[in-house]
Protein backbone atom coordinates (compact mmCIF):
# COMPACT_ATOMS: atom_id res chain seq x y z
CA UNK A 1 0.00 0.00 0.00
CA UNK A 2 1.36 3.16 -0.75
CA UNK A 3 0.09 6.85 0.58
CA UNK A 4 1.65 10.07 -1.44
CA UNK A 5 0.86 13.78 -0.63
CA UNK A 6 2.22 17.02 -1.47
CA UNK A 7 0.72 20.09 0.55
CA UNK A 8 1.20 23.20 1.79
CA UNK A 9 -0.04 22.36 5.42
CA UNK A 10 2.70 21.11 8.28
CA UNK A 11 3.35 17.71 8.33
CA UNK A 12 1.58 15.22 10.76
CA UNK A 13 4.23 12.70 11.82
CA UNK A 14 1.44 10.52 13.96
CA UNK A 15 -0.75 10.11 11.74
CA UNK A 16 1.79 9.28 9.28
CA UNK A 17 3.49 6.77 10.95
CA UNK A 18 -0.16 5.43 12.32
CA UNK A 19 -0.84 5.20 8.97
CA UNK A 20 1.99 2.50 8.51
CA UNK A 21 0.96 0.65 11.32
CA UNK A 22 -0.41 -3.15 10.55
CA UNK A 23 -0.72 -6.69 12.65
CA UNK A 24 1.61 -7.71 9.82
CA UNK A 25 4.23 -5.32 10.53
CA UNK A 26 6.70 -5.43 13.35
CA UNK A 27 8.96 -2.86 12.43
CA UNK A 28 8.26 0.53 11.14
CA UNK A 29 11.20 3.19 10.32
CA UNK A 30 10.30 6.73 9.45
CA UNK A 31 12.64 8.75 8.29
CA UNK A 32 11.87 13.08 9.74
CA UNK A 33 13.32 15.64 7.21
CA UNK A 34 13.79 19.03 9.51
CA UNK A 35 15.16 22.32 8.08
CA UNK A 36 18.52 22.72 9.81
CA UNK A 37 19.89 26.06 10.65
CA UNK A 38 23.11 25.61 8.56
CA UNK A 39 23.36 24.31 5.00
CA UNK A 40 27.27 24.23 3.61
CA UNK A 41 28.32 26.51 6.11
CA UNK A 42 25.64 29.50 5.80
CA UNK A 43 23.05 30.26 8.13
CA UNK A 44 19.92 29.72 7.26
CA UNK A 45 16.56 31.05 8.78
CA UNK A 46 13.92 29.95 6.46
CA UNK A 47 13.57 28.07 3.01
CA UNK A 48 11.04 28.03 0.42
CA UNK A 49 10.02 24.54 -1.17
CA UNK A 50 8.79 25.01 -5.18
CA UNK A 51 7.67 21.84 -6.64
CA UNK A 52 6.31 20.86 -9.90
CA UNK A 53 3.35 19.19 -8.28
CA UNK A 54 1.76 16.89 -10.94
CA UNK A 55 5.22 15.42 -11.95
CA UNK A 56 6.63 15.48 -8.51
CA UNK A 57 3.39 13.24 -7.65
CA UNK A 58 4.03 10.91 -10.81
CA UNK A 59 7.64 10.89 -9.20
CA UNK A 60 6.98 10.03 -5.64
CA UNK A 61 4.08 7.46 -6.75
CA UNK A 62 7.17 5.81 -9.07
CA UNK A 63 9.24 5.60 -6.04
CA UNK A 64 6.74 4.13 -3.88
CA UNK A 65 6.01 1.90 -6.35
CA UNK A 66 9.48 0.28 -6.95
CA UNK A 67 10.02 0.34 -3.10
CA UNK A 68 7.56 -2.08 -2.78
CA UNK A 69 8.49 -4.38 -5.55
CA UNK A 70 12.07 -4.25 -4.25
CA UNK A 71 11.78 -4.97 -1.18
CA UNK A 72 9.57 -7.10 1.67
CA UNK A 73 7.98 -4.33 3.08
CA UNK A 74 4.11 -3.81 2.96
CA UNK A 75 3.52 -0.07 3.18
CA UNK A 76 5.31 3.21 2.18
CA UNK A 77 4.39 6.76 2.84
CA UNK A 78 5.61 9.94 1.23
CA UNK A 79 4.65 13.22 2.21
CA UNK A 80 6.51 16.81 1.21
CA UNK A 81 5.16 19.89 2.36
CA UNK A 82 6.14 23.05 0.53
CA UNK A 83 5.64 26.74 0.53
CA UNK A 84 7.97 28.71 2.97
CA UNK A 85 9.10 26.69 6.55
CA UNK A 86 11.16 27.92 9.39
CA UNK A 87 13.99 25.82 10.97
CA UNK A 88 12.86 23.19 12.80
CA UNK A 89 10.04 22.28 10.36
CA UNK A 90 9.40 19.47 8.66
CA UNK A 91 9.80 19.30 4.77
CA UNK A 92 9.93 15.53 4.48
CA UNK A 93 8.33 12.35 5.80
CA UNK A 94 9.09 9.17 4.81
CA UNK A 95 7.44 5.76 6.54
CA UNK A 96 7.80 2.43 5.89
CA UNK A 97 6.04 -1.07 7.30
CA UNK A 98 7.84 -4.46 7.00
CA UNK A 99 7.67 -7.98 8.90
CA UNK A 100 10.93 -7.40 9.91
CA UNK A 101 13.24 -4.22 10.40
CA UNK A 102 16.42 -4.83 8.19
CA UNK A 103 13.87 -4.22 5.09
CA UNK A 104 12.29 -1.67 6.30
CA UNK A 105 15.32 0.58 7.30
CA UNK A 106 17.29 -0.51 3.83
CA UNK A 107 13.56 -0.06 2.09
CA UNK A 108 13.04 3.95 3.79
CA UNK A 109 16.58 5.05 2.98
CA UNK A 110 16.06 3.86 -0.58
CA UNK A 111 13.25 5.69 -0.69
CA UNK A 112 14.49 9.19 0.50
CA UNK A 113 17.72 8.98 -1.89
CA UNK A 114 15.72 8.54 -4.59
CA UNK A 115 13.28 11.28 -3.78
CA UNK A 116 16.52 13.81 -3.65
CA UNK A 117 17.63 12.40 -7.34
CA UNK A 118 14.30 12.48 -9.06
CA UNK A 119 11.34 14.33 -7.59
CA UNK A 120 10.77 17.58 -8.79
CA UNK A 121 10.65 19.94 -5.57
CA UNK A 122 13.13 22.77 -4.86
CA UNK A 123 14.59 24.49 -1.82
CA UNK A 124 15.59 28.20 -2.17
CA UNK A 125 17.35 30.00 0.58
CA UNK A 126 17.44 33.71 0.69
CA UNK A 127 14.08 34.57 1.02
CA UNK B 1 5.41 24.91 -34.00
CA UNK B 2 4.82 27.11 -30.82
CA UNK B 3 5.56 25.71 -27.44
CA UNK B 4 4.59 26.91 -24.17
CA UNK B 5 7.85 26.00 -21.45
CA UNK B 6 7.16 25.51 -17.92
CA UNK B 7 10.18 26.66 -15.60
CA UNK B 8 11.11 25.82 -12.08
CA UNK B 9 13.70 26.49 -9.45
CA UNK B 10 16.16 28.32 -10.94
CA UNK B 11 14.76 28.06 -14.38
CA UNK B 12 12.47 30.33 -13.35
CA UNK B 13 14.66 33.24 -12.53
CA UNK B 14 16.91 32.33 -16.33
CA UNK B 15 13.41 32.34 -17.96
CA UNK B 16 12.17 36.00 -16.30
CA UNK B 17 9.17 34.01 -15.56
CA UNK B 18 7.31 30.12 -14.70
CA UNK B 19 6.88 29.74 -18.25
CA UNK B 20 8.21 31.03 -21.96
CA UNK B 21 6.14 30.45 -25.23
CA UNK B 22 9.00 29.84 -28.08
CA UNK B 23 8.26 29.43 -31.84
CA UNK B 24 10.75 26.00 -32.39
CA UNK B 25 10.82 23.39 -35.49
CA UNK B 26 7.87 20.93 -35.76
CA UNK B 27 9.33 16.93 -34.83
CA UNK B 28 11.83 18.62 -32.81
CA UNK B 29 13.41 16.09 -30.24
CA UNK B 30 14.05 16.83 -26.68
CA UNK B 31 17.53 17.13 -27.15
CA UNK B 32 17.66 19.92 -30.09
CA UNK B 33 14.86 21.46 -27.74
CA UNK B 34 17.81 21.84 -25.16
CA UNK B 35 20.50 23.12 -27.77
CA UNK B 36 17.93 25.53 -28.43
CA UNK B 37 17.36 26.90 -25.21
CA UNK B 38 20.73 27.16 -24.31
CA UNK B 39 21.26 29.01 -27.13
CA UNK B 40 18.60 31.69 -26.16
CA UNK B 41 19.40 31.36 -22.28
CA UNK B 42 23.07 31.44 -22.13
CA UNK B 43 22.80 31.09 -18.31
CA UNK B 44 20.96 27.48 -18.37
CA UNK B 45 24.95 26.51 -19.42
CA UNK B 46 26.17 27.72 -15.70
CA UNK B 47 23.92 25.05 -14.07
CA UNK B 48 25.46 21.63 -13.55
CA UNK B 49 22.62 19.66 -15.82
CA UNK B 50 19.00 20.41 -16.68
CA UNK B 51 16.50 17.88 -18.09
CA UNK B 52 13.37 18.28 -20.09
CA UNK B 53 10.12 16.66 -18.56
CA UNK B 54 7.54 16.03 -21.54
CA UNK B 55 3.81 15.13 -19.96
CA UNK B 56 5.33 14.68 -16.27
CA UNK B 57 8.25 12.37 -16.85
CA UNK B 58 12.03 12.77 -17.61
CA UNK B 59 12.23 12.57 -21.27
CA UNK B 60 15.35 11.18 -23.92
CA UNK B 61 17.21 12.61 -25.49
CA UNK B 62 15.56 11.21 -28.45
CA UNK B 63 12.07 11.74 -27.53
CA UNK B 64 10.35 13.83 -30.45
CA UNK B 65 7.98 16.69 -29.09
CA UNK B 66 4.59 17.67 -30.37
CA UNK B 67 2.57 20.79 -29.78
CA UNK B 68 0.51 19.09 -27.38
CA UNK B 69 2.67 17.97 -24.65
CA UNK B 70 3.22 19.81 -21.44
CA UNK B 71 7.51 20.65 -21.61
CA UNK B 72 9.19 21.31 -18.53
CA UNK B 73 12.76 22.74 -17.82
CA UNK B 74 13.86 20.65 -14.68
CA UNK B 75 17.00 22.28 -12.49
CA UNK B 76 18.83 19.90 -10.41
CA UNK B 77 16.39 19.24 -7.90
CA UNK B 78 16.74 19.58 -4.03
CA UNK B 79 13.56 18.03 -2.15
CA UNK B 80 13.65 16.50 0.77
CA UNK C 1 22.45 13.61 24.26
CA UNK C 2 21.20 10.20 25.03
CA UNK C 3 17.82 9.33 26.68
CA UNK C 4 17.27 5.91 27.85
CA UNK C 5 13.80 4.64 29.16
CA UNK C 6 12.29 1.48 30.47
CA UNK C 7 8.63 1.92 31.19
CA UNK C 8 5.36 0.01 31.53
CA UNK C 9 3.30 2.95 30.20
CA UNK C 10 2.56 2.66 26.37
CA UNK C 11 5.30 4.58 24.76
CA UNK C 12 4.36 7.73 23.04
CA UNK C 13 6.03 7.99 19.71
CA UNK C 14 5.27 12.00 19.52
CA UNK C 15 7.15 13.00 21.95
CA UNK C 16 9.90 10.50 21.29
CA UNK C 17 10.50 12.04 17.91
CA UNK C 18 10.22 15.28 19.32
CA UNK C 19 13.04 15.07 21.41
CA UNK C 20 15.15 13.91 18.67
CA UNK C 21 14.00 17.47 16.84
CA UNK C 22 17.27 20.37 16.63
CA UNK C 23 18.28 22.95 14.66
CA UNK C 24 21.61 21.51 14.27
CA UNK C 25 19.53 17.79 12.67
CA UNK C 26 18.22 17.98 9.62
CA UNK C 27 17.45 14.15 9.41
CA UNK C 28 16.19 12.06 11.77
CA UNK C 29 16.16 8.42 11.57
CA UNK C 30 12.96 6.89 14.10
CA UNK C 31 12.52 2.66 14.20
CA UNK C 32 9.32 2.05 15.88
CA UNK C 33 8.81 -1.75 16.74
CA UNK C 34 5.53 -3.20 17.16
CA UNK C 35 4.06 -6.37 17.87
CA UNK C 36 3.29 -8.75 15.14
CA UNK C 37 0.09 -11.08 14.93
CA UNK C 38 2.57 -13.27 13.29
CA UNK C 39 5.93 -15.04 15.15
CA UNK C 40 7.82 -18.13 12.97
CA UNK C 41 4.38 -19.50 11.58
CA UNK C 42 2.65 -18.76 14.75
CA UNK C 43 -0.71 -16.60 15.46
CA UNK C 44 0.19 -14.54 18.72
CA UNK C 45 -2.51 -12.50 20.93
CA UNK C 46 0.16 -10.92 23.24
CA UNK C 47 3.65 -10.81 24.36
CA UNK C 48 4.79 -10.14 27.88
CA UNK C 49 7.87 -8.12 28.32
CA UNK C 50 9.91 -8.81 31.13
CA UNK C 51 12.94 -7.19 31.90
CA UNK C 52 16.55 -7.26 34.35
CA UNK C 53 15.86 -3.59 34.35
CA UNK C 54 18.66 -2.02 36.13
CA UNK C 55 21.05 -4.13 33.53
CA UNK C 56 18.81 -3.31 30.93
CA UNK C 57 19.00 0.34 31.52
CA UNK C 58 22.97 -0.19 31.60
CA UNK C 59 23.38 -1.85 28.24
CA UNK C 60 21.00 0.72 26.74
CA UNK C 61 22.96 3.57 27.88
CA UNK C 62 25.98 1.53 26.74
CA UNK C 63 24.72 1.06 23.62
CA UNK C 64 23.69 5.18 23.57
CA UNK C 65 27.29 6.39 24.64
CA UNK C 66 28.74 3.61 21.46
CA UNK C 67 26.44 5.22 18.95
CA UNK C 68 27.46 8.77 19.71
CA UNK C 69 30.62 7.68 19.48
CA UNK C 70 31.01 5.80 16.29
CA UNK C 71 28.45 7.79 14.18
CA UNK C 72 28.28 11.29 13.28
CA UNK C 73 25.01 11.59 15.10
CA UNK C 74 23.45 14.39 18.31
CA UNK C 75 20.72 12.24 19.19
CA UNK C 76 20.08 8.97 20.72
CA UNK C 77 16.79 8.10 22.02
CA UNK C 78 15.77 4.02 23.33
CA UNK C 79 12.84 3.38 25.29
CA UNK C 80 11.49 0.16 26.03
CA UNK C 81 8.18 -0.52 27.41
CA UNK C 82 7.43 -3.90 29.47
CA UNK C 83 4.69 -6.10 30.68
CA UNK C 84 1.59 -7.35 28.61
CA UNK C 85 1.21 -5.57 24.97
CA UNK C 86 -1.39 -6.54 22.17
CA UNK C 87 -0.69 -6.95 18.92
CA UNK C 88 0.10 -3.98 17.32
CA UNK C 89 1.10 -2.55 20.63
CA UNK C 90 4.81 -0.87 20.81
CA UNK C 91 7.96 -2.65 22.78
CA UNK C 92 10.14 -0.34 21.71
CA UNK C 93 11.34 3.27 19.82
CA UNK C 94 14.90 4.28 18.92
CA UNK C 95 14.62 7.67 17.44
CA UNK C 96 18.24 9.09 15.68
CA UNK C 97 19.16 12.98 15.26
CA UNK C 98 21.93 13.88 13.18
CA UNK C 99 23.19 16.49 10.69
CA UNK C 100 22.97 14.06 7.37
CA UNK C 101 20.22 11.51 6.70
CA UNK C 102 22.98 8.44 6.07
CA UNK C 103 24.89 8.76 9.46
CA UNK C 104 21.05 8.74 11.35
CA UNK C 105 20.09 5.58 9.23
CA UNK C 106 22.85 3.43 9.65
CA UNK C 107 22.86 4.24 13.70
CA UNK C 108 19.53 3.79 14.41
CA UNK C 109 19.77 0.52 12.72
CA UNK C 110 22.82 -0.48 14.41
CA UNK C 111 21.42 0.73 17.81
CA UNK C 112 18.23 -1.87 17.45
CA UNK C 113 20.50 -4.55 16.02
CA UNK C 114 22.69 -4.03 19.84
CA UNK C 115 19.54 -3.77 21.95
CA UNK C 116 17.89 -7.42 20.02
CA UNK C 117 21.61 -9.04 21.05
CA UNK C 118 22.53 -7.26 24.24
CA UNK C 119 19.83 -5.74 26.40
CA UNK C 120 18.10 -8.44 29.15
CA UNK C 121 14.89 -8.19 28.19
CA UNK C 122 12.66 -11.39 27.35
CA UNK C 123 9.06 -12.20 25.37
CA UNK C 124 6.89 -14.76 26.51
CA UNK C 125 4.54 -16.18 24.48
CA UNK C 126 1.65 -18.24 25.14
CA UNK C 127 0.27 -15.79 28.60
CA UNK D 1 29.36 -18.78 50.46
CA UNK D 2 26.38 -18.46 50.02
CA UNK D 3 25.26 -16.76 46.95
CA UNK D 4 21.83 -15.36 45.66
CA UNK D 5 21.55 -15.81 42.05
CA UNK D 6 18.94 -13.75 39.88
CA UNK D 7 16.89 -15.51 37.14
CA UNK D 8 15.20 -13.83 34.05
CA UNK D 9 13.03 -15.17 31.12
CA UNK D 10 13.06 -19.05 30.98
CA UNK D 11 15.73 -19.92 33.45
CA UNK D 12 13.20 -18.42 36.32
CA UNK D 13 10.92 -21.70 35.00
CA UNK D 14 14.43 -23.98 34.88
CA UNK D 15 14.86 -22.03 38.54
CA UNK D 16 10.95 -22.78 39.56
CA UNK D 17 11.30 -19.07 41.26
CA UNK D 18 13.19 -15.45 40.11
CA UNK D 19 15.87 -15.77 42.46
CA UNK D 20 18.01 -18.78 44.42
CA UNK D 21 20.08 -19.52 46.79
CA UNK D 22 23.40 -21.70 46.50
CA UNK D 23 26.24 -22.28 48.48
CA UNK D 24 29.07 -22.65 46.34
CA UNK D 25 33.39 -22.60 46.71
CA UNK D 26 34.79 -19.42 47.79
CA UNK D 27 36.41 -17.43 45.00
CA UNK D 28 34.34 -18.94 42.53
CA UNK D 29 34.69 -18.00 39.03
CA UNK D 30 32.24 -17.34 36.62
CA UNK D 31 32.60 -20.45 34.23
CA UNK D 32 33.02 -22.55 37.75
CA UNK D 33 29.43 -21.31 38.52
CA UNK D 34 28.36 -22.14 35.03
CA UNK D 35 29.03 -25.90 35.47
CA UNK D 36 27.88 -25.74 38.89
CA UNK D 37 24.31 -24.81 37.51
CA UNK D 38 24.27 -27.03 34.73
CA UNK D 39 24.78 -29.85 36.73
CA UNK D 40 22.07 -28.94 39.71
CA UNK D 41 20.11 -27.41 37.13
CA UNK D 42 20.49 -29.80 33.72
CA UNK D 43 17.48 -27.85 31.81
CA UNK D 44 20.02 -24.92 31.33
CA UNK D 45 21.88 -27.31 28.99
CA UNK D 46 18.58 -27.18 26.56
CA UNK D 47 19.10 -23.51 26.25
CA UNK D 48 21.27 -22.44 23.42
CA UNK D 49 23.57 -20.50 25.77
CA UNK D 50 23.18 -18.41 28.90
CA UNK D 51 25.33 -16.08 30.31
CA UNK D 52 26.02 -14.45 33.89
CA UNK D 53 25.57 -11.11 34.85
CA UNK D 54 27.82 -9.56 37.65
CA UNK D 55 26.78 -6.30 39.19
CA UNK D 56 24.86 -5.22 36.23
CA UNK D 57 27.10 -6.38 33.36
CA UNK D 58 28.26 -9.02 31.01
CA UNK D 59 30.79 -11.49 33.20
CA UNK D 60 33.67 -13.08 31.47
CA UNK D 61 34.27 -16.54 32.57
CA UNK D 62 37.80 -16.03 34.54
CA UNK D 63 36.02 -13.20 36.76
CA UNK D 64 35.87 -13.81 40.66
CA UNK D 65 32.33 -13.90 42.27
CA UNK D 66 32.14 -12.73 45.69
CA UNK D 67 29.42 -12.52 48.00
CA UNK D 68 28.49 -8.93 47.80
CA UNK D 69 28.16 -8.74 44.15
CA UNK D 70 24.69 -9.48 42.15
CA UNK D 71 24.51 -12.65 40.25
CA UNK D 72 22.12 -13.19 37.67
CA UNK D 73 21.71 -15.52 35.12
CA UNK D 74 21.06 -14.73 31.34
CA UNK D 75 19.04 -16.76 28.88
CA UNK D 76 19.67 -15.67 25.59
CA UNK D 77 17.65 -11.74 25.04
CA UNK D 78 14.43 -11.24 22.84
CA UNK D 79 13.66 -7.65 23.28
CA UNK D 80 12.98 -5.23 20.67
Amino acid sequence: MTNIQITDQPLNMLSCIEWAMDPKCGGIDAFIGTVRENTKGKKVLRLEFETYESMALDEMKKIAEEVLQKFEVYKILIHHRTGVLQVGDIPVIIVVGAAHRDAAFVACHYAIDELKKSVPIWKKENI
Amino acid sequence: MKLTILAFGIAKEIFGGSSVRLEVNDACSVHELQKFLQEKFPRLNELSSFLIAVNNHYALPGELISEKDEIAVIPPVSGG
